[in-house]
């Protein structure tokens, strides 16, 4: 347990900074709120692609999101082989080759589909 | 066990948390309260693996996508507190009272006996251990989660992504079409003017002025101008009044008065800054 | 620390709160996550049982869970969003064509 | 753990069908991202026809080939390190899946009978109704583009099932669940008409399939509890031994259950089945009431048979009631039908029933009587003939169209027995089927599974199945003497011309239909010939 003390001690450092510096802006902040100020933008370009309705990402973003979860997943597999690599040796080898050739796959046709076509 | 003592509460109080607050935003933050919660769990029953996965996978990955897509149809959404189906709440009781069986099965066999502990398993190292476990018995498994991963791929992209019905229009496409509008419809063809920054004002939602002093509508970017938002038609007024009393001073009155209407324009100028 | 008792309690806690939250609330988004909820609890019964057993097996288990919920978050989310971008809406009432 | 790593031994010779599967799976996807767009839909059907039909072929080579075990009673082995079981059952109902998936692929390939429109939507992603491109008549738009993703997706789809039925851990079995239902969410929500009808029905079979498949999960893992593995004959000897917490066994098999028995469509777990069956595009309908169920049932038997068999007496008075509830709960709520795919869900959730009342009827093999048929081969020639006529029954209902679909009502089908007497009959020979009249499988297969109900002594179950069938036939008569003998009305739909593709799949199940009801002894030898679960 006390290895894990400055870790705990880090944790509410952290945790007291977001919150105080929060609460802060929140209090002592001038508030006017209209409507070009939640704009994505208040000033500059103008967003592409636009979002769908009162929304402020475009649905556009969940392929890149999608991606990662599937790439997030694959580094899960990844760490146990990479970590027992010398005793699988040929068999996990073979198994894990397998598998990101099919994730591969996926990604291939995200790609020329124009999923991550960035317009 | 101190851990769990701190956190069980915690973890309890957020997840019923859940049931009750009125926004998915909230309940979203509340879920990820009781993931983070329950990897520190994991790592106080011997799975240090499953500690980072529970971070990186749940926290990290399924709370994102969870949060994105409520960024995404609004974090605004909550639902209303109107029962539709009669009964429902009936039901929802009906299973808390399963819940208390469940509740009461585990607990009425306080002491399923000492646990053997991974003491031994983990030996040659937690991560390891699950290595040999994954790669014998469930390396089929293993295999076939690919399949899923591909069928989630498969999913968003045919949910989410529009597929072109025309090529992409590239840069010289475009600057080949405003060049041709140009050519048959005498288009504007340089870039737009910027808006009235430099003009009389400092932001992005008062148009430039021309030379004449009227208003180049165009100079405000379209997104503000459609919305109508920020205040346009103040300062559309305030530069006719302007203009106009330019005009009058300078029809009927001496150069000596010129001064004076700078003077006024350079107070209104300071006004809006 | 040597019985696991405490910690089924608290996932069997964990998941009639998910179950209960599913039945009750409205919004799809939120019901989806007191499936996630469900999901968590019924890690945290495999990964205390595995310390239980003292094998691995319970935890690999857990793992595979996780893997597997997230496809299925992606899908899920997906249909979700379609619906919502069809109706507006994310209330699972209002989508109320098919009743009867 | 400091031994060497040895991989487990994977049997290629017995697992190669569910490669196969896998492998056809991954070239579409492929295919879906190197060739250009017209070309797709033909390069896709194509492929997933090759694919299945190296499949079937690969399953009746591994079903010659199972060596033999237990003294004959059983035939099959366990590979892949316990994960998969292939035995008798496992490659009857593999080769039942690719049969009934090759008819999906045939309704999901029609295009003539949407005036040369695909099945499924042009493109999903847009919002309902809105239509075409930017451009106006004449220029690029959605409304001819089709999903080729939907053929990977249902082979998808395939392989998962194919691996649920075999699955020989809870684990794999959670997985391949998953591999089976992600895809049928995701297609069920692409119909090209009543786009919203569909997307209603992706999200609550989504949303009730995520729900039941998380009781999946903590039943497993009570069962893990209790049997410290998640491998079914590692439970069944933890079951034997006795002692330990029975009841965290009882409780956890009892929530594994639910997850099965929603994906069957039981009572109390069946409230998804008529919304999804009727927003779903028809092809898909026909495709996952019919392949779900086989699936779904594989895996009841294996985990009821192979882990709990010495459990017997838990459980079996639970799903009694539960077989009795799916029953009449089935028929009694079809009786006020207007729908014709509303009803057909509500029959296939009746179907549900007989079938359970099917698996109630395992016994040790010591106390079976010479020649009297065992439940599991009861329950596989049911589902074969449950299976046939459920394709082919759904197929049916796409021929018959309104300007803005298919034909949905029920009023709407008054008379077509005089307009289109081949049509109407096709589906009238299904009906009986599906009804259990003589001379139609259906009835072979309904007899069976009673007699093997009645033959473990589950007289009440047996007694209310046939009150229910009575019922049943009830309305499925009434919906043939509206048929045959009403006058259509004014505006009576459409009824067109199919190309090949759905017209071989009606005509393949009906004559499988007729066949099995006239000689069902070869199939019911073959599912006989199954044999036992291998543990």
């Amino acid at each position: 347990m006390e290895l894990y003390t400055p870790v705990l001690a880090l944790l509410a450092l952290a945790a007291g900074f977001a919150i105080f510096s929060v609460a802060v802006s929140t209090l002592t902040g001038p508030k006017r709120y209209n409507r070009a100020r939640l704009d994505s933008y208040e000033c500059g370009i103008e967003p592409t692609p636009q979002p769908f309705g009162g929304g402020r990402i475009p649905v556009k973003y969940y392929t890149v999101a999608m991606t990662f979860i599937i790439f997030d997943v694959e580094i899960m597999f990844l760490v146990p082989w990479a970590v027992y690599f010398d005793q699988l040796s040929w068999f996990g080898l073979i198994a894990v080759v397998l598998f990101l050739f099919n994730i591969t796959l996926a990604y291939a046709y995200e790609w020329r589909r124009g999923g991550l076509d960035w317009d | 066990m101190i851990a769990f003592w701190v956190l069980a509460p915690v973890m309890v109080i957020a997840a019923l948390g859940i049931l009750f607050v009125r926004k998915a935003v909230h309940a979203a933050l509340l879920l990820a309260v009781v993931m983070i919660s329950l990897a520190m769990l994991y790592a106080a029953l011997e799975a240090p693996f499953l500690f980072a996965v529970q971070i990186i996978v749940y926290t990290g990955a399924i709370m994102m996508l969870f949060l994105f897509v409520l960024m995404l149809v609004g974090v605004d959404a909550s639902d209303s507190v109107v029962e539709t189906i009669r009964g429902q709440r009936v039901l929802a009781v009906m299973v808390g009272g399963i819940f208390a069986v469940l509740l009461g099965v585990i607990v009425g066999q306080a002491g399923i006996g000492t646990a053997v502990g991974l003491g031994a398993a983990n030996e040659g190292g937690n991560i390891e251990g699950l290595a040999e476990v994954l790669f014998s018995q469930y390396v089929l498994a293993f295999e076939a989660t690919a399949a899923l991963l591909i069928t989630a791929a498969l999913g968003a992209m045919v949910l989410a992504h529009r597929e072109r019905l025309v090529p992409r229009e590239t840069q010289a496409d475009r600057a080949a079409a405003r060049v041709r509008a140009y050519g048959e419809h005498g288009d504007h063809l340089g870039p737009l003017a910027a808006p009235g920054v430099y003009a009389r004002h400092n932001a992005v939602d008062t148009p430039a002025l021309l030379p004449d002093g009227s208003p180049a509508e165009q100079s405000v970017p379209t997104v503000i101008s459609n919305r109508g938002t920020g205040r346009p038609s103040p300062s559309y007024r305030d530069v006719d009044r302007v203009v106009g009393q330019l005009q009058s001073r300078r029809d009927d009155q001496d150069p000596a008065t010129d001064t004076v209407v700078e003077g006024s324009g350079s107070a209104a100028r300071g006004e809006d800054a | 620390m040597d019985d696991v008792t405490p910690f089924l309690v608290l996932s069997a806690i964990l998941f009639s709160i998910g179950c209960v939250g599913v039945l009750t609330r409205r919004n799809a988004i939120v019901v989806f996550m007191c499936v996630e909820l469900m999901l968590n609890a019924s890690n945290l019964a495999l990964v205390a049982f595995a310390k239980h057993h003292g094998n691995l097996e319970g935890q690999v288990a857990a793992f595979f869970v996780m893997v597997v919920a997230a496809a299925e978050v992606v899908v899920g989310l997906a249909i979700i969003m379609t619906i919502f971008r069809s109706r507006r809406s994310a209330s699972v009432d209002d989508a109320s064509l098919l009743k009867y | 753990m400091n031994d060497e790593f040895t991989g487990p031994a994977i049997e290629w010779a017995r697992l190669w069908p569910l490669f196969a599967v896998f492998g056809t799976a991954l070239v579409g996807v492929a295919v879906e991202a190197f060739a250009p767009r017209s070309a797709r839909c033909l390069i896709q059907s194509s492929v997933a026809g090759v694919g299945l039909a190296v499949a079937l072929v690969g399953t009746v080579l591994v079903a010659l080939e199972l060596p033999e075990r237990a003294g004959g009673a059983a035939r099959g082995d366990v590979t892949a390190g316990g994960a998969v079981v292939v035995d008798g059952p496992t490659v009857f109902l593999w080769g039942l899946l690719v049969v009934v998936t090759v008819g999906g692929l045939l309704l999901f390939a029609e295009r003539r009978v949407d005036a040369g429109l695909p099945v499924f939507a042009g493109q999903a992603s847009l919002p309902p109704g809105s239509t075409a491109g930017p451009g106006g008549p004449g220029e690029p738009s959605y409304e001819d583009w089709e999903h080729t993703e939907v053929y990977p997706l249902l082979v998808f789809a395939l392989g998962g099932m194919m691996l649920f039925c075999a699955s020989g851990d809870l684990l794999t079995m959670f997985v391949a669940l998953e591999i089976l239902s992600l895809p049928l969410y995701l297609l069920c929500g692409l119909a090209r008409r009543r786009r919203l009808l569909s997307q209603e029905a992706a999200m609550k079979y989504f949303l009730l399939g995520a729900f039941s498949s998380g009781f999946f999960v903590y039943g497993m893992a009570l069962v893990y509890g209790y049997a410290g593995t998640l491998n079914l004959a590692g439970v069944a000897v933890a079951v034997r031994a006795g002692g330990g917490q029975e009841v965290l066994l009882l409780v956890g098999a009892a929530m594994v259950m639910v997850a099965l028995l929603f994906k069957v469509g039981a009572v109390p777990f069946h409230s998804w089945t008529p919304d999804v069956y009727q927003g779903a595009p028809t092809a898909v309908t026909a495709y996952m009431a019919a392949a779900t169920k086989i699936a779904a049932f594989g895996a009841i038997l294996r985990f009821l048979y192979v882990g709990l068999g010495d459990a017997r007496w838990d459980w079996a008075p639970l799903l009694w009631v539960v077989a009795i509830l799916t029953m009449l709960g089935g028929v009694v709520l079809a009786v006020g039908q207007t729908e014709i795919k509303r009803l057909l869900a509500y029959s296939s959730i009746a179907h549900t029933g007989f079938l359970l009342t099917g698996v109630l009827g395992l016994q040790a093999s010591g106390d079976l009587a010479e020649g009297q048929i065992s439940s599991l081969q009861a329950v596989l020639f049911y589902l074969a003939t449950y299976g046939v006529a459920t394709v082919g029954i759904f197929a049916v209902t796409t021929l018959v169209r309104d300007p803005g679909g298919e034909a949905g009502s029920v009023a709407r089908w008054t008379g077509l027995g005089r307009t289109s007497p081949l049509v109407a009959g096709a589906f009238a020979v299904f009906l009986l089927s599906l009804a259990g009249i003589p001379l139609t499988a259906g009835f072979v297969g309904k007899w069976s599974v009673f007699a093997s109900a009645a033959g473990a002594g589950a007289w009440p179950v047996v007694a209310v199945a046939i009150t229910s069938s009575i019922i049943a036939v009830y309305f499925y008569v009434r919906h043939i003497v509206t048929m045959f003998f009403a006058d259509p009305p004014e505006d009576a739909p459409v009824v067109v011309v199919p190309s090949p593709l759905t017209s071989v799949t009606i005509a393949v199940a009906l004559i499988v239909t007729v066949a099995l009801g006239v000689v069902p002894g070869p199939l019911l030898d073959l599912a006989g010939h199954a044999g036992q679960f291998v543990r």
